[in-house]
């Protein structure tokens, strides 16, 4: 049954329940990140780095599944299931740049990976159309031709996962009770 | 004197088999010693006279011809009730008695079936902290881990305790948060294994929290009897949705008043019906709201006077 | 769909180079901000029009064309004070301030040379510890080693210091006990390198010695004026030709009475002219007899009353 009819179900609704709270969660570890980026390269507004984003060329996750309106709940799913894959790979480039913060990117990653998976697993449960990621998809390494620009490079992937985190929980509350 | 042993893997002058190095306490014990008078220079010829101690007990094996020079003595133990033991064969040899071979043999049990397992989420480091009853001893070198498995990763060993303790700590890394884990305990040794029941949790169903705190607690306007406290839940809890609990009561009344049903982050609570000009004390805990999980512990008490 | 980035080292829509990123502290630096209009998608065409800022503070830089589309400013900070700042380019762009590159500048001094420098052998773990005096902090990141070489053996890192302290311990498998070895301190950061004095010793020459232990006192016979004690050394320097030294007083005698040139492992030593029925302190000392190293601390004291 596609997922909007599904919205009644008690396990859907503890799914959607449990992993709001879990996208509250990332998406506090995430700004506490970017306070980090703030403070240590005074880079803390995105309108300060528009020309020099270009050259970086990074690009958003998009999730226009996930936008009202045609909000396609399975084809939602699936996006945000692959862009958390994604970031989890991109936060590499964060970890590179803020080692004494270790702890706090690999804890992002490991929710990353953790929240891609429940997503992958209730999809399993109820039977919709699944894709299985490779458990591990390391593309090389980005590499910056500038310390300025590796800096540039992780404030701009901590804020597009910002706002990609913020599209996924509207999303998933949009289907909550 | 030296002891005359040969190297490498050839057979020496002399050998001690026994039937298992480990068995159950109590049980029969069954070893025989073999002397190839050949292979051990200075006994050619002669008949071995072949004895054997248990650590330093002499005990009393019966000996005949193994065939060709070798001499063999095999010896039983009807019941082995020590935990630990040393089985040495000796022989007489110019007059003096040669330590020529050994058993080591232990005896104990199966390892007990590990029970009342339960688990804690810590919310600073996100480690899962399991604890177990691990049943009666068996007396046996015996290794425990704590085993777990997510419904998309095979079974992994989550942590090992450390000197014989029964809690181990399962790092972050390998737990599958806001999702289905299977978390048991697996004990082995050389006579059995055992495993507990099988938990099935999600871990933050088992989170520990953290108290919230209270900030400050004023009277409403002066002259009612209700006073508002301004409260905050730990910063590791923030992006959860709590169920609170405040109580209160004067020093000395044994009975405290409680307030259920706050529910929220941060803010205000009001708590009506106070004494005037009494002092009292106040804590709050929470928990998830999903009613799943431990209260957290209460609060630091917070002491306020009302006013006249 | 992932973070996609230009491969490789081209250059990008602008970039900053300056003299040294590291410079003596109060010297000039000088920086160029070089903008590449064709490269700056929105900038084509019009004139980029670059200015700085020293971390927060605006900076006035010059501006000249570089060549084809390329904008240069360039900058000289005449007099460096600070010990580390960021210098940022900025360009104007659709009425707004772009940063376009940053240069990390830090300012210091070449490493002081350390001084001072000092080792002791520990005879509990043979740990060769060494301690020195910096010196003059350079400001900068500085990489601090402890270098040790023998006859044999080319120079190696003994030790590193941690956080920053100015001593660490030469494990005891770099040592070569009774031979000479040289050992020096060498610090370098990006304006240069500086090393110690070379100490060359033999650690055993070194050795801490553990104080001896005073077993018993007596006095000796009866009606004499004298005790005899029986010591002996601590278990580490058991295998060590010793020389000794023997202290007593009266507790409130500020003067010890020191005896001298004790040889030996352990044994008995005797003291007279002693004062009847009087409450004496005892204390005793060694090192090695080769008059090299340092003496052990006092043992414990033993207080002895003589008879009536």
């Amino acid at each position: 049954a596609p997922l909007a009819e599904l919205s009644g179900d008690q396990d859907f609704q503890l799914f959607l329940h449990k992993n709001l709270e879990f996208t509250r969660k990332i998406k506090g570890d995430v700004a506490a990140l970017q306070r980090v980026v703030c403070d240590t390269f005074q880079l803390c507004k995105e309108e300060e780095l528009l020309l020099v984003q270009q050259d970086l060329r990074i690009t958003q996750v998009a999730l226009e599944q996930c936008h009202r309106p045609g909000f396609q709940a399975e084809a939602c799913f699936s996006q945000i299931r692959d862009g958390l894959h994604a970031y989890h790979s991109s936060l590499a480039a964060v970890l590179e740049l803020l080692p004494s913060h270790a702890g706090l990117v690999e804890t992002l990653q490991l929710d990353a990976a953790n929240l891609s998976s429940n997503i992958q697993q209730q999809m399993e449960d109820l039977g919709l159309a699944t894709v299985t990621f490779p458990a591990e998809d390391r593309g090389p390494l980005p590499a910056f031709s500038s310390r300025f620009q590796h800096q540039v490079g992780g404030f701009l992937i901590l804020a597009n996962f910002q706002r990609f985190l913020e599209t996924a929980y509207r999303a998933l509350r949009h289907l909550a009770r | 004197l030296l002891l005359l042993l040969r190297l490498g893997g050839t057979l020496g002058c002399a050998s001690v088999e026994v039937g298992s190095p480990v068995v159950p306490l109590g049980s029969a014990v069954t070893a025989s010693c073999s002397v190839r008078s050949r292979l051990c220079r200075g006994l050619q010829g002669g008949r071995a006279r072949i004895s054997w101690m248990l650590d330093n007990e002499t005990v009393a094996g019966s000996q005949g011809c193994g065939g060709g020079d070798t001499e063999v003595s095999n010896l039983t133990l009807p019941q082995f009730n020590r935990t630990q033991a040393k089985l040495w064969c000796w022989v007489e040899w110019n007059g003096t008695k040669q330590r020529v071979g050994l058993a080591e043999i232990r005896a104990g049990y199966p390892p007990a079936k590990p029970s009342n397992l339960s688990c804690l989420l810590n919310l600073s480091d996100y480690g899962l902290t399991c604890r177990w009853q691990p049943g009666a001893d068996s007396l046996l070198p015996t290794s425990v881990v704590l085993k777990c498995s997510t419904s998309r990763a095979p079974a992994v060993t989550g942590c090992t305790p450390q000197g014989g303790r029964s809690h181990c700590t399962v790092p972050r890394r390998l737990l599958q948060l806001y999702g289905q884990m299977e978390i048991w305990v697996a004990a082995s040794n050389a006579l059995g294994t055992a495993e507990s029941e099988r938990l099935r949790l999600d871990p933050m169903d088992v989170a520990q929290l953290e108290p919230p705190a209270l900030r400050s607690i004023q009277s409403v306007p002066p002259q009612t009897d209700c006073v508002t406290l301004a409260w905050a839940v730990a910063p590791s809890s923030a992006h959860m949705e709590l169920w609170c609990e405040l109580r209160y009561r004067p020093p000395e009344d044994p009975n405290w008043v409680l307030v259920t049903g706050i529910v929220g982050q941060a803010g205000t609570a009001q708590c009506c019906g106070l004494l005037f000009g009494t002092p009292y004390l106040f804590q709050m805990r929470c928990r998830r709201h999903s009613a799943r999980g431990h209260w957290s512990e209460w609060s630091a008490a917070r002491n306020h006077t009302t006013h006249e």
